[in-house]
């Protein structure tokens, strides 16, 4: 049985999300099955990818790595150490001699969800706060592909819930600028938006701030956020990746685990989703609730089909 | 002789600021053996140690040259970050696109994209000449300016569709620059235009005007060398320098495309080692080897005891201050302590 | 749409005031002529320990106050360095840099045990003021009611500051040593002290802009929250040659142009490129500066040879 | 008991230059005291030590008996001190009034500055020593003159009861040199004791009551001014005999070099002009002098003709070559040129002395087969020779200019620019702040390089020095030349009529 593991991530902890999420499935690893477990952030430094996935491949017998930005250079390493087992998170890295198992969420399924909470309250003028106008927004990090997918899978959720309904997005640029985050938010406010999925890390705790401040709702991400402005953040889009390195390793335990699978884990599996609770009550009639997860029952059964960004 | 001084000068400041960087690994509660053992490890301790300080300091070389000419010809140029991701990013499109083979390709991608980062560079040095514009400011805005523009277009016109962040498309295979045993050929480049960069302004007359104008710039126009001229070269030999250390990025890396934050911090460092370095040419190639060695052994640090992050670029900040202050310390109360004793042979002589 | 106009300048005010603050005690240095990198890495040490403070005692007061004190040390730090020790000015403010963004996410993790971000309902943030009177004109009250207090206190100090420098006998001193740092020993100043109080100044003010950050506009830290603002501090100081009612006007002109970068994506062009407006606004004022200089410098010689001639 | 003692004073400047040896000084209340001796000796180092803006490696200092420490200048004022510095000390962007009060600041509440007290003070002053100075200009805009009053206004404002003056003629033309003795003398006068350093000992011997004399660091001997004369002066100084009067041979002169056609300052939108219509001519083996009250135009003159400015009309030859359009790197092979600010113009003080040496040589291709490469063995080489051949006080050519006195400073650039070979020597005030040794080795060489055919135009504030040297002289007025005059016919007084406009 492996007894060491490592946990290679591009960025570094502290995002509130993903990578966060992943160490504390790394940490109960730690005291579920008693292994080693070190830790490499690359800080978003490139120069540090290949030095850092490679000190970590030599040392451990399994390798959990976040690789956005270096799939290379894990496709190189991995043949490097065709022996060891390498999971990569959140991206799906292909190689041929099938080494590398890849963890592939579906964000799409979760910002759907998102798209129909956020659809469903523009359009509950009851609710202190909203307008009449059919207008919902998000605040990204960056633009790029992945956030991408996640406005575009949040505009179908909204669609479904009223064609009518309109997405407006501001892409600030920065992950780690709440103060922006907030400009941005206020921005989107003052133009008639009354709901925000904010899809930003630390940029986004300026979007719930403002939230708060002009008394319209904003809806969190990666990890639940619902407390941090009680009132206002109606639900989170939580993506588990954390369970989902339980959930590998599990497997790699018991013996059923075969290098080169492709896990592609949405809604069913519950490694994306709502957060719903008491804060979400907090805003939203019980009848509200039980319509969107109404909605979220279907996609699970298939009844809705999602979908994904590039295909 | 001076070189050496300032290098020798420099080391007592190394074992000094090593020094107390024990005192505060100590105090953070790790032990400082162990600690410096790991960076000792992975920084210089095998082969592959060796060979990955030395690639860490190939883009800081280069950087840092290029700092250290400009300041010492009195020209403000902060735009190597800029210049370097420029450079870069060219060196990533002509990678792909260019239809030469091999080593003509290679050769052609270096130098074309040095010439670029040269070009950028002299935006501020044209707007300086033309209008007196401060270089110092236009360069560091150029900064941020070609940061989002790069970004841009490898977000949009030249996104490789496969990537999750924003990257262009990786180069033809046989742009790669060789690795032997790890060691990339790069670094070989970045030594040769190292000595090249002394060369030029050891031996060129208008390295020499260079010189004389940062010394003093009205003496050297009265004496007949055209300033705005050499402004203008110099801006555009330091951004080709930066620009052919994004081409070597690319390259030489692990990447071998652009992509999102290949620059880090290598303009900001080279900028720093060039004063840590006395803007002296060696002298700044040995700090950028000390640099990557800090780098190689930054990690071995963070994985084998788990010293965090955030406290490594708190200690090579503690070391960079240290060196230079523990340098001018000795100089000026080596100087004091000089006069002191003169004076008391002096006076002894006349009693 | 009048709606959105008015939240543009609204925001342009908030946009405006870390900068302005960071650049009013940066002009200190600039007049001084300490080269002066910092201030991004003390915004950020007073944007922490005001959050720290203010997290303590549940008090905006103690933030503040523990923010101010912060920026004391650190520019207790930078003065050990650059004037004691003679380490150079510039390599100085990169270590300082250095340290405050090492540092801060170093206590972060240590104090609070997380990374990134810390918030928390126990943070209390500044108070906001209102101009009394103005609550009854519209649109005004709209764009300048209810800030965070420190942003009347910007602006107050920005005309205060302008005043310090050219009319008190510190200001007098201050230019005296940054102009020439001899002719001042040899009256008897000492310019060290000059200096040093120079740089106590931007600290202390850097740090306030970082409170402003922290408790202020938003209410948290989190790491690197300085994001660059104490660089365009030091280019608008550089570009108006350090007047503070140059520094007032030209942050307000950056901190519209930053919020006015967000609405240009709803014409859809790329964030990337509106990011860059707020740079290449600063690059064209700096153009009409230096023409303008250039015309205004060679008048007043004419002028004043006129004057010789009658 | 004397006034002022300062007793066995020592300095050693880092790491290790011997400034000032065993030295004792003694200054009398209400003598004018002159300290003279060659560049290096250390007169400026010992009022600096006695001002407190440098301190001592050891000795003592006495007021009244008394020993006291002067630790910094503010002490110096405490005690009554005050220096007028040989280069100013005043800040250029600042108005007169404000340079003034610096250090010394009346202030209302919450520091804020009380400028009309101040201004009514000083108007006070100007008025009792009967200074012209609007103390509302800006320092920078003023001429040397004004701005030696403004040190002095501020020695005056800080009631000073001694005043030193390091080197306050060596920028002043005679007439601003008589005005500045005029109110020297008032000062004594009115009770004050002043310290007078200068190295033209007309001066001297004009104004002391008494004369110390230093030599490389010590006090040679220090005597009072009864029947002393240039030459003794000059020997006790030098410590050999000196040859103050110039000889020269009879004029032979060549074809014409520089030739100036309507020359014409001025600037764009302005009709105003720096220099109107000047023609004038310097012929091979002939030295020409320039004779003008500072600010006159000579400046303008010096720019247009080395083509450190823009707008010009007329026409520049030298040696046939129409120049008037060319750059300064073209002009630099026909003209050699001494600046008068040499630390600015002349000198990289931190660049080693062979770079310096160097300069401008670098154009051409005697230090280098290759068109773009300096061969730096052939340059040091060739900056060694120099050394010996000027006679240039220096550990060598890696040595620093800053580390050189003032003397060796401008042989540096002599021996630059005069082995540059060019047919055109242009000269501003070659021997400003040099002593009368240097001086007299500086007028050689120049006569020398007349002698060798060359073609010079000499521009000195010295008449003395322009007389003696010049074989002709114009006098530029207002930008405008206004006489051309023999100096073996014209003398000094009348020379001086022109300049001042009195005779046309
Ligand atoms: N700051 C300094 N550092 C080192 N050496 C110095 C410094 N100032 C002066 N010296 C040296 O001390 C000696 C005395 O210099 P000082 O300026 O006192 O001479 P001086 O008699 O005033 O000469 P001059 O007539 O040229 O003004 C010279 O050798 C000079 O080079
Ligand atoms: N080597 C040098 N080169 C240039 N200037 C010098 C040198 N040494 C001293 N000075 C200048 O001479 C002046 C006095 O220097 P000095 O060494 O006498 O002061 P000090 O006794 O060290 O003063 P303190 O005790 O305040 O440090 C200062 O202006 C200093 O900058
Ligand atoms: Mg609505
Ligand atoms: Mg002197």
């Amino acid at each position: 049985a492996p007894k060491k593991v490592a946990y290679v991530i591009n960025g570094s902890l502290g995002d509130q999300s993903f990578y966060d999420s992943g160490y504390e499935g790394i940490k109960k690893l730690e005291k579920d099955y008693d292994v080693e477990t070190k830790l490499m952030e690359c800080n978003f430094d490139p120069s540090l990818y290949y030095p850092n996935l490679m000190t970590a491949a030599r040392w451990a017998d399994v390798v959990f790595v976040i690789s956005y930005g270096f799939e290379e250079e894990l496709k190189s390493i991995a043949e490097m150490f065709p022996n060891k087992i390498f999971v990569n998170i959140d991206t799906v890295v292909e190689d041929d001699k099938k080494i590398i198992s890849n963890v592939d969420f579906i964000e799409e399924e979760g910002s759907f969800m998102a798209g129909v909470v956020a659809g469903i309250v523009t359009t509950m003028t009851e609710l202190p706060g909203i307008n009449p106008e059919k207008l919902i927004g998000a605040v990204g990090g960056d633009d790029d592909i992945v956030i991408r997918s996640f406005v575009y899978g949040y505009d179908q959720g909204a669609k479904y819930v009223d064609p009518e309904i309109q997405v407006k997005t501001i892409y600030v640029g920065t992950w780690d600028d709440p103060v922006k985050g907030k400009q941005a938010a206020l921005q989107l406010y003052s133009q008639g938006v009354d709901v925000i999925f904010q899809i930003a890390s630390l940029t986004g705790a300026g979007v719930i701030q403002a939230a708060q401040e002009v008394g319209k709702y904003a809806i969190g991400v990666d990890s639940n956020q619902n407390s941090l402005a009680p009132g206002h953040v109606i639900t989170s889009m939580l993506k588990e990746v954390g369970k989902s390195i339980e959930f590998v390793f599990k497997q790699i335990i018991d013996g059923t685990y075969k290098p080169g699978t492709l896990y592609k884990l949405g809604l069913k599996e519950e490694a994306v989703g709502l957060a719903i609770d008491e804060y979400t009550y907090q805003i939203l009639p019980n009848e509200t609730v039980e319509k969107i997860l109404g909605i979220q029952k279907d996609v699970i059964e298939g009844k809705i089909t999602v979908k994904e960004y590039r295909e | 002789m001076k070189s050496l001084n300032k290098i020798l000068t420099g080391i007592i400041g190394i074992v000094f600021s090593l020094l107390v960087g024990a005192l505060l690994i100590k105090i953070q509660g790790n032990s400082p053996i162990i600690a410096y053992k790991a960076l000792y490890d992975y920084g210089l301790g095998s082969w592959f140690s060796i060979t990955s300080t030395l690639n860490n300091s190939t883009p800081l070389i280069l950087t840092g040259i290029a700092a250290a000419i400009a300041f010492s010809s009195n020209v403000n140029n902060l735009g190597q970050p800029g210049q370097l991701i420029i450079g870069a990013l060219s060196a990533a499109l002509l990678g792909y696109y260019l239809p030469f083979p091999g080593w003509i390709g290679i050769t052609t991608i270096i130098i074309l994209s040095g010439i670029i980062g040269g070009f950028y560079a002299s935006i501020a040095g044209v707007f300086k000449k033309l209008y007196k514009m401060d270089e110092m400011l236009t360069t560091l805005m150029l900064n941020f300016i070609a940061d989002y523009l790069t970004i841009y277009l490898a977000t949009y016109p030249f996104l490789d569709k496969k990537s999750y962040v924003p990257a262009t498309k990786m180069i033809k295979k046989e742009f790669f620059l060789p690795s032997f045993k790890n060691l990339n050929s790069s670094f070989f480049i970045a030594i040769l235009i190292a000595l090249i960069s002394y060369f030029i302004v050891k031996y060129l007359k208008k390295g020499y005007e260079w010189r004389m104008m940062g010394y003093n710039p009205d003496f050297s126009r009265i004496g007949g060398c055209d300033n705005e001229q050499n402004l203008m070269w110099v801006m555009f030999y330091t951004g080709f320098l930066s620009g052919l250390a994004g081409a070597l990025l690319i390259l030489g890396g692990t990447q071998h495309r652009f992509i999102k934050g290949i620059g880090a911090n290598y303009g900001w460092d080279g900028i720093m080692l060039s004063i840590v370095g006395a803007n002296g040419i060696f002298e700044t190639s040995f700090f950028s080897l000390f640099f990557g060695f800090l780098k190689a052994g930054g990690v071995g640090m963070e994985f084998e005891v788990s010293i965090p992050s955030e406290f490594i670029m708190v200690l090579q900040a503690t070391i960079v201050l240290l060196v230079v202050s523990t340098r001018s310390l000795v100089s000026f109360y080596g100087d004091k302590m000089k006069a002191y004793f003169k004076t008391r042979k002096v006076v002894k002589a006349h009693e | 749409m009048n709606n959105i106009i008015i939240s543009l300048i609204r925001d342009s005010f908030s946009s405006a005031t870390p900068i302005l603050l960071s650049a009013l005690g940066g002009t200190f240095t600039f007049y001084a002529n300490v080269f002066n990198i910092s201030m991004e890495g003390m915004m950020l040490i007073g944007a922490f320990f005001g959050v720290l403070g203010s997290y303590l005692f549940e008090n905006w007061v103690m933030g503040l106050l523990f923010a101010l004190m912060s920026g004391i040390l650190a520019s207790l730090i930078f003065s050990f360095f650059a004037l004691l020790l003679k380490t150079d000015e510039f390599l100085t403010g990169i270590g300082m840099n250095m340290l405050a963004l090492g540092g801060t996410t170093y206590l972060l993790r240590n104090l609070f045990n997380v990374k990134g971000a810390f918030i928390s309902p126990q943070i209390k943030s500044l108070p906001t003021w209102n101009i009394p009177g103005l609550n009854k004109i519209p649109i005004l009250s709209d764009i300048l009611n209810n800030h965070p207090f420190i942003v009347y206190v910007a602006i107050i100090l920005a005309f205060l500051i302008d005043f310090i420098i050219f009319h008190t006998k510190f200001g007098l001193r201050l230019r005296a040593t940054g102009e020439d740092q001899e002719t001042s020993r040899s009256l008897g100043i000492n310019p060290n002290r000059i200096k040093f109080s120079s740089i106590l100044l931007s600290g202390i003010f850097s740090a306030a802009a970082g409170t402003f950050l922290s408790l202020g506009y938003v209410t948290l830290f989190s790491e690197n929250m300085s994001n660059g603002r104490g660089w365009i501090s030091l280019a608008i100081i550089v570009l108006v040659r350090g007047r503070p009612l140059g520094i007032l006007l030209m942050s307000l002109i950056f901190g519209f142009f930053e919020s006015a970068a967000f609405s240009l994506q709803n014409i859809n062009i790329p964030s990337q490129i509106t990011a860059m407006v707020p740079y290449i606004v600063t690059i064209i004022a700096l153009f009409i500066y230096s023409v303008n200089k250039e015309k205004i410098l060679k008048l007043k010689k004419e002028e004043n040879e006129k004057i010789k001639e009658i | 008991m004397s006034y002022i003692e300062m007793k066995n004073i020592y300095k050693v400047y880092p790491p290790d230059v011997i400034a000032l040896e065993e030295v004792n000084f003694s200054l009398q209340k209400g003598e004018i005291h002159s300290l003279i001796g060659e560049n290096g000796a250390g007169k400026s180092t010992l009022m600096k030590i006695l001002y407190g803006l440098v301190h001592s490696s050891s000795g003592q200092i006495y007021i009244n008996g008394n020993e006291v420490k002067i630790n910094s200048p503010s002490d110096a004022i405490n005690f009554g001190i005050g220096m007028v510095h040989q280069e100013f000390m005043l800040i250029p962007s600042f108005k007169v009034y404000e340079n003034v009060i610096l250090g010394m600041e009346r202030t209302k509440k919450f520091g804020v500055i009380n400028k009309e007290e101040a201004i009514n003070e000083l108007e006070e002053l100007t008025k009792r020593y009967g200074f012209d100075l609007d103390l509302n200009a800006v320092t920078s805009d003023l001429s040397v003159a004004a701005r030696q009053k403004v040190e002095i206004l501020k020695l005056l404002y800080r009631k000073v009861d001694i005043l030193i003056f390091d080197e306050p003629t060596a920028v002043l033309t005679p007439q601003e040199t008589e005005q500045l003795f005029t109110e020297i003398k008032s000062m004594k006068e009115m009770g004050k004791t002043i310290i007078f350093i200068s190295h033209k000992l007309d001066e001297v011997l004009e104004i002391s009551d008494r004369i110390t004399i230093m030599r490389s660091g010590r006090i040679v001997s220090s005597i009072e001014n009864k029947n002393l004369t240039k030459s003794n002066l000059a020997k006790m100084m030098v410590g050999k005999e000196v040859i103050l009067s110039v000889t020269k041979k009879p004029i032979e002169p060549g074809q014409i070099i520089l030739k100036t056609e309507n020359l014409t300052v001025d600037f764009k939108q302005s009709k105003h002009k720096f220099l109107q219509d000047i023609n004038i001519y310097v012929r091979a083996g002939e030295i020409v002098g320039l004779a003008g009250i500072e600010g006159n135009g000579q400046l303008e003159l010096v720019e247009a003709i080395i083509g450190d400015t823009q707008t010009l009309k007329g026409k520049i030859y030298i040696d046939k070559n129409d120049i008037s359009n060319k750059s300064i790197t073209e002009r630099r092979s026909l003209i050699s040129y001494i600046p008068s600010d040499r630390k600015k113009f002349g000198l990289a003080l931190n660049a080693s002395l062979a770079e310096n040496l160097t300069m401008t040589h670098h154009l051409g291709n005697n230090l280098s087969k290759f068109r773009y490469f300096i061969n730096w063995k052939k340059a040091k080489f060739f900056s060694s020779n120099l050394l010996k051949q000027y006679n240039i006080v220096a550990r060598g050519i890696n040595d620093l200019p800053k580390h050189l006195s003032g003397g060796n400073q401008q042989k540096v650039i002599l021996a630059r620019e005069f082995s540059l070979d060019a047919p055109f020597l242009l000269l501003d005030q070659p021997t400003r702040g040099l002593d009368v040794g240097s001086i007299e080795y500086v007028h050689d060489v120049i006569l020398k390089m007349r002698d060798k055919g060359k073609a010079i135009l000499l521009i000195s504030a010295d008449l003395d020095e322009l007389l003696s040297l010049s074989d002709r002289i114009y006098v530029i007025r207002n930008g405008t030349i206004v006489a051309e005059l023999n100096p073996n016919v014209h003398n000094k007084e009348e020379v001086g009529e022109y300049m001042l406009g009195g005779k046309e």
